[in-house]
């Protein structure tokens, strides 16, 4: 029993960082049906900024804000540059945005060097609880926290703040919204950096539950980013959570039990989405599939 | 005479062939004979890939796993079995078979969905083959690889071995040159292109298009395999680098930035990627930033994207086609030269 | 003679290839109500549109209340007081009535809450659907959240393309009646198809044909004269 | 008289807005049907119940007597359900020849063959051509589909409607948008089209004259309802149509 309990906090810890990368992704899909596959690229540019400005400073809270401000910056330079000339060409997004994946997965080489970067937990999350037999390590806890919170802050944001129906008339009716005295492209350009500021963030928190961190990351969490969206339903933020969970309690208990299947879990559970499923658990109406 | 029933194009590019047969007697170093396999092989790669981005509009991301299963399965069967010309043909049978089951299953599973959801899924793919290949160490000999021997050729051959596989590589893409470009000009390439442009216009005109789709990415699947098998034969060793997405990142560049839907672009997309891996990782000595030529290369894959998105050959095409039109006083355009030209 | 507050001179605009408007004058006066008339493609959306900065002007100027504001961006447009009912109402669907009238407010002030009472009260059917999802309403109570939703601003000018399509008459007669109370507070530029409407609430007229003004004037005028009515707008 | 196609209860609804309300409906084989409705009455979409575009949410279609409800696009075009769309929806990079072309190698039934050079069925080329004569638009043959305008789209809508050869044509307001020189050409074509033998015309359009002038009967769509369906003389005379369509005084309306 305390072992299936221990898994499973893991596993939700996990499915929580990979909730945080997919909703960066999520949201910009969902919102400016935007496929960005250099997703992951501003993940390990998150990850690598604030391991190296938290070795800098000694401040594990400031190696975070300059993971996020990085995730800014990246972000608005892609929308202008390389996601403006491409919108509503889903192809041309494709193969562009992997591109840049490219550039930005090589530049990390460039600016932090090629080799591993060990990535140290901040002291005061060091350690574990112990509850009888359940050890609760103080990281996985706070990863649980901050995604719970993320998520709420997203939900709600998007349902009820006057900018989260700004964005969602925007989807619906670009022109409309434009003829009634907004802005649309600053607000695309809000929204972009904000998906890429979280996936930034998720790369930060990455770090020191990963111990150490290196350039290809980003492929491969993209790509279980990319997998937790298709899960969940293209654009759906309840979708993700629910998706990213799924993957990330199925990862941790075949990576105990059956250890040769863990990558091929997901793509499993991906599989089976697409076999019965294929428009995701969540399917927001809006930007289906077809 | 069959000479004079072909069109010029074919002439000119059966002319080509013949001269690139005759290259090595110019220049026999091995590195070029290498430089130059690798050309060909990469090119039949990104022929392959063309099918599905340029003729139909799918876009695949795992490309890279057709490659590496072709390559693998060459190399195990000939490492198994005696190194044979049976075990050559079995080894090309097998890999050809397999890279034609996955299309198979992944197109199944995602060709009725949105081009995204095929990108993503034969990523996923792709990066399960190189998990599988790392971790099934008995099998794949995991990050190290190993090396195999291919069968010996009789007597005067086997002195000239590099120049017969550099033929063998050659024809063989001059001939998967010609049965592809055939598919694109078939009834059945025409509907690929229909479905590229307007899928549900080519439902209502009767056509589904799953079986078309589905079809294509098989055909795709074997043509990748294949080169993969060749590319395992000519370097005579694999690893799990076969299955790396830098591997589907080359065809798609290639693809690019020789022009998709032309089938030459590949080509010529393979001859400048090789050269230019050839000679910036020798730069890499004079700078470091040599050895990230990658960013350089995803720059101008960028730009090409934006502002070139016809590639070479497209673009060359669109300018004789304007010329034409000139000519003939009412406006042809751009793309449907594609069918004559070419 | 009251003063201009909107002014296209000599606009043409181009849709792609397609030369839309061609050198389309056209006037309004502040507080007139002013139809703009013609067939199916003569340009008359296309003129709302150019002056919204939806299809910007290749050459001449818009002004407004004495600005030029031929490039400017439609949401910089629509700030200076433009208010715009587009042809199929630009509804947001999935959004309910409130959220559609909150997208549009620009401040949430006692103004706004005024001008906010004000149309409720006009169209008691909103205050009624406030919660509901905007696309389940009917197609008259979509004209009218469309046309609310266009002057929930300080709007010195609203564009309203064809409120009268594809309405049942007995609504029809309340759209009229609302853009008569609409017109004491605003300036109001009216396309419309459909003569008898465009009849009673016009004051001024222009006629578009082939993207060119083949005429305008005050509406009385056109009334008698079937000649220009066969003409342009085939009936008579 | 047959029907050729029958529609029960046919129902459609999008969220919470309902396009097409109950309809059933029988139209007679070989015979001119046209529908009218203001915009927003739902008449594409019945078209696209009638197609295979959309699938109602409930009641059942009948082609010749066989229920079709669940077929597919494929499916009802093989039958010989062909229609034209209001917006139009060509092949944009390929030429205005190989548009139609397409559509005669479907009703070929040459679809998967890959070996043959597709210009050796020199046939389907003529024929291609033969139907851009009648729409007056062959000398664009070469052009891309892209470059056309938007008149000349209709026109090419048409032609790849007519290569298809079904028997059911549904024609979506194949005159919307055109320029007043191009709508007879078009008409013509239509006209033509009624006098072969066996063939059922069903059309979307405003033109009030257009529509009495070609339609052996008419049926009129109103919120998606059908509000009533007859001869073009019972329609005219029918008051609530009167009412609800034309609104009031005809005279006082304007023609486009």
């Amino acid at each position: 029993m305390e072992l299936i309990i221990n898994l499973s906090i893991n596993g939700i810890a996990t499915g929580m960082l990979i909730f945080l990368i997919a909703s960066g992704l999520t949201l910009i899909f969902g919102l400016m049906s935007v496929l960005n596959f250099a997703h992951g690229g501003l993940f390990v540019w998150g990850a690598y900024s604030g391991v190296f400005f938290f070795s800098l400073t000694g401040s594990f809270w400031i190696g975070i804000l300059c993971a996020i401000v990085t995730g800014l910056i990246l972000g608005l330079l892609t929308e202008v540059f390389i996601i403006r000339p491409v919108y509503g060409n889903h192809i041309r997004q494709i193969l562009i945005t992997l591109g840049l994946m490219l550039v930005l997965s090589e530049l990390i080489k460039v600016v932090f060097g090629p080799n591993v970067l060990p990535a140290p937990v901040p002291d005061y999350l060091k350690g574990s609880w112990l509850i009888g037999d359940i050890t609760i390590i103080k990281y996985r806890m706070f990863i649980i926290l901050v995604g719970a919170l993320i998520f709420c802050l997203m939900f709600f944001t998007l349902r009820y703040s006057k900018i989260g129906l700004i964005v969602r008339a925007g989807v619906m009716n670009k022109e409309m919204v434009q003829a009634l005295g907004i802005n649309i492209k600053k607000i695309f350009i809000f929204v972009f950096m904000v998906g890429s500021a979280l996936a930034a963030f998720a790369g930060a928190l990455f770090a020191p539950s990963a111990g150490a961190i290196y350039s290809e990351l980003g492929m491969e969490f993209g790509i279980y980013a990319f997998i937790v969206v298709i899960i969940g339903g293209m654009g759906s933020i309840p979708g993700s959570l629910v998706a990213a969970l799924l993957v990330g309690l199925a990862n941790t208990f075949t990576a105990y039990y059956v250890p040769i299947l863990s990558m091929v879990v997901t793509m499993l559970l991906m599989l089976i989405v697409l076999l019965f499923r294929p428009q995701g658990l969540f399917n927001v109406s809006g930007v289906s599939n077809k | 005479m069959m000479l004079k029933r072909m069109k010029l194009s074919t002439k000119v590019y059966l002319l080509i062939g013949l001269a690139l047969a005759f290259l090595p007697f110019i220049n026999d170093s091995r590195w070029f004979m290498f430089l130059m396999i690798q050309i060909f092989v990469f090119a039949i790669f990104a022929m392959s890939y063309d099918l599905l981005l340029g003729y139909t509009g799918i876009v695949s991301f795992g490309h890279a796993m057709f490659f590496g299963v072709g390559a693998y399965s060459a190399a195990i069967v000939m490492d198994r079995m005696e190194a044979s010309f049976v075990s050559f043909l079995l080894g090309t049978l097998v890999a050809v078979l397999i890279g034609g089951f996955i299309s198979f299953l992944a197109g199944m599973l995602t060709l009725k969905l949105k081009s995204h959801y095929y990108a993503m899924l034969t990523l996923a793919l792709a990066g399960m083959f190189l998990y599988i290949a790392e971790r099934w160490r008995s099998v794949t000999g995991g990050n190290d690889g190993f090396t195999f021997r291919i069968p010996e050729l009789p007597g005067f051959l086997e002195e000239h071995r590099n120049f017969v596989i550099y033929l063998f590589c050659l024809l063989a893409m001059i001939l998967l040159f010609f049965g592809m470009k055939r598919i694109t000009e078939s009834p059945l390439g025409r509907v690929l292109v229909g479905i590229r442009e307007n899928d549900q216009r080519v439902e209502s005109l009767g056509y589904r298009i799953m079986p078309y789709k589905v079809l294509i990415s098989v055909i795709s699947g074997m043509v990748a395999s294949l080169s993969g098998v060749l590319y395992a034969i000519s370097i005579r060793f694999v690893d799990t680098s076969v299955f790396d997405i830098q591997v589907t990142l080359d065809a798609l560049m290639m693809t690019i930035i020789g022009g998709v839907g032309t089938l030459t672009g590949p080509i010529i997309g393979s001859a400048i990627i090789n050269f230019s891996h050839h000679y910036l990782s020798d730069l890499a000595n004079i700078h470091w930033i040599f050895q990230r030529w990658m960013i350089l290369f995803g720059a101008i894959f960028i730009l090409a994207v934006i502002f070139f998105p016809n590639g070479i050959v497209g673009t060359i095409q669109n300018k004789l086609a304007k010329r034409k039109t000139k000519k003939k006083q009412y406006d042809t355009t751009e793309k449907s030269l594609r069918k004559e030209g070419a | 003679m009251s003063e201009s507050i909107l002014k296209l001179e000599s606009i043409n605009t181009y849709i792609d290839q397609f030369h839309i408007l061609q050198k389309v004058n056209f006037e309004v006066k502040k507080g007139e109500l002013t139809v703009l008339l013609g067939r199916n493609g003569a340009g008359k959306t296309t003129t709302l549109r150019t002056i919204m900065g939806l299809n910007p002007a290749s050459a001449g100027t818009v002004t407004f209340k004495g600005e030029n504001i031929t490039k400017g961006a439609p949401y910089q447009i629509a700030n200076k007081g433009i208010g715009y009912v587009p042809e199929d109402q630009g509804i947001f669907y999935d959004l309910t009535v409130g959220e559609n009238m909150r997208v549009a407010m620009r401040h949430e002030n006692d103004e706004t809450k005024e001008r906010l009472d004000w149309s409720l009260d006009l169209f008691p059917d909103l205050k009624r659907f406030w919660k509901k999802p905007a696309g389940q309403l009917s197609g008259g109570q979509k004209q009218m959240l469309a046309i609310a939703r266009s002057f929930i601003n300080e709007t010195d000018l609203i564009l309203i393309d064809e409120p009268s399509k594809g309405l049942a008459p007995v609504i029809v007669e309340a759209v009229i009646d609302a853009i008569e109370k609409i017109k004491d507070r605003t300036t109001v530029v009216l396309v419309e198809q459909n003569f008898s409407m465009a009849k009673r609430l016009g004051e001024k007229y222009y006629i578009l044909d082939n993207g060119m003004t083949m005429h305008h004037g005050n509406m009385k005028d056109l009334e008698q004269n079937e000649e220009l009515k066969r003409k342009y707008l085939g009936i008579g | 008289m047959n029907s050729i196609i029958e529609t029960k209860d046919l129902t459609i609804a999008f969220g919470g807005h309902v396009a097409v309300n109950q309809v059933s409906v029988q139209l007679p084989e070989n015979q001119f049907t046209s529908v009218i409705g203001p915009n927003g009455a739902g008449k594409t979409t019945f078209f696209n119940l009638l197609s295979g575009q959309l699938k109602p949410t409930s009641g059942q279609v009948f082609y010749q007597g066989k229920e079709i409800t669940d077929w597919s696009v494929v499916e009802r075009t093989r039958a010989g359900i062909g229609r034209s769309f209001q917006l139009t929806n060509v092949f944009p990079n390929v030429t205005v020849l190989e548009n139609i072309r397409l559509a005669i190698q479907s009703r070929e039934k040459v679809r998967f063959n890959l070996f043959r050079h597709f210009k050796s069925y020199t046939a389907f080329e003529e024929e291609a051509h033969e139907l851009l004569d009648i729409v007056l638009l062959d000398e664009k043959a070469e052009s891309l589909a892209i470059h056309l305008s938007h008149g000349e789209k209709r026109k090419l809508e048409i032609a790849m409607l007519l290569a298809l050869e079904t028997k059911l044509l549904l024609l979506d307001e194949p005159t919307a948008g055109m320029s007043l020189e191009e709508v007879p050409t078009i008409l013509r074509v239509i006209e033509n089209i009624k006098k072969q033998e066996d063939r059922t015309i069903v059309l979307i359009e405003h033109k009030m004259e257009m529509v009495l002038d070609l339609s052996d009967r008419m049926m009129v769509l109103f919120n998606g309802e059908l509000l009533a369906e007859g001869t073009p003389e019972e329609i005219m005379k029918n008051e609530t149509v009167q009412e609800a369509y034309l609104g009031g005084d005809p005279n006082e309306r304007v023609h486009t």
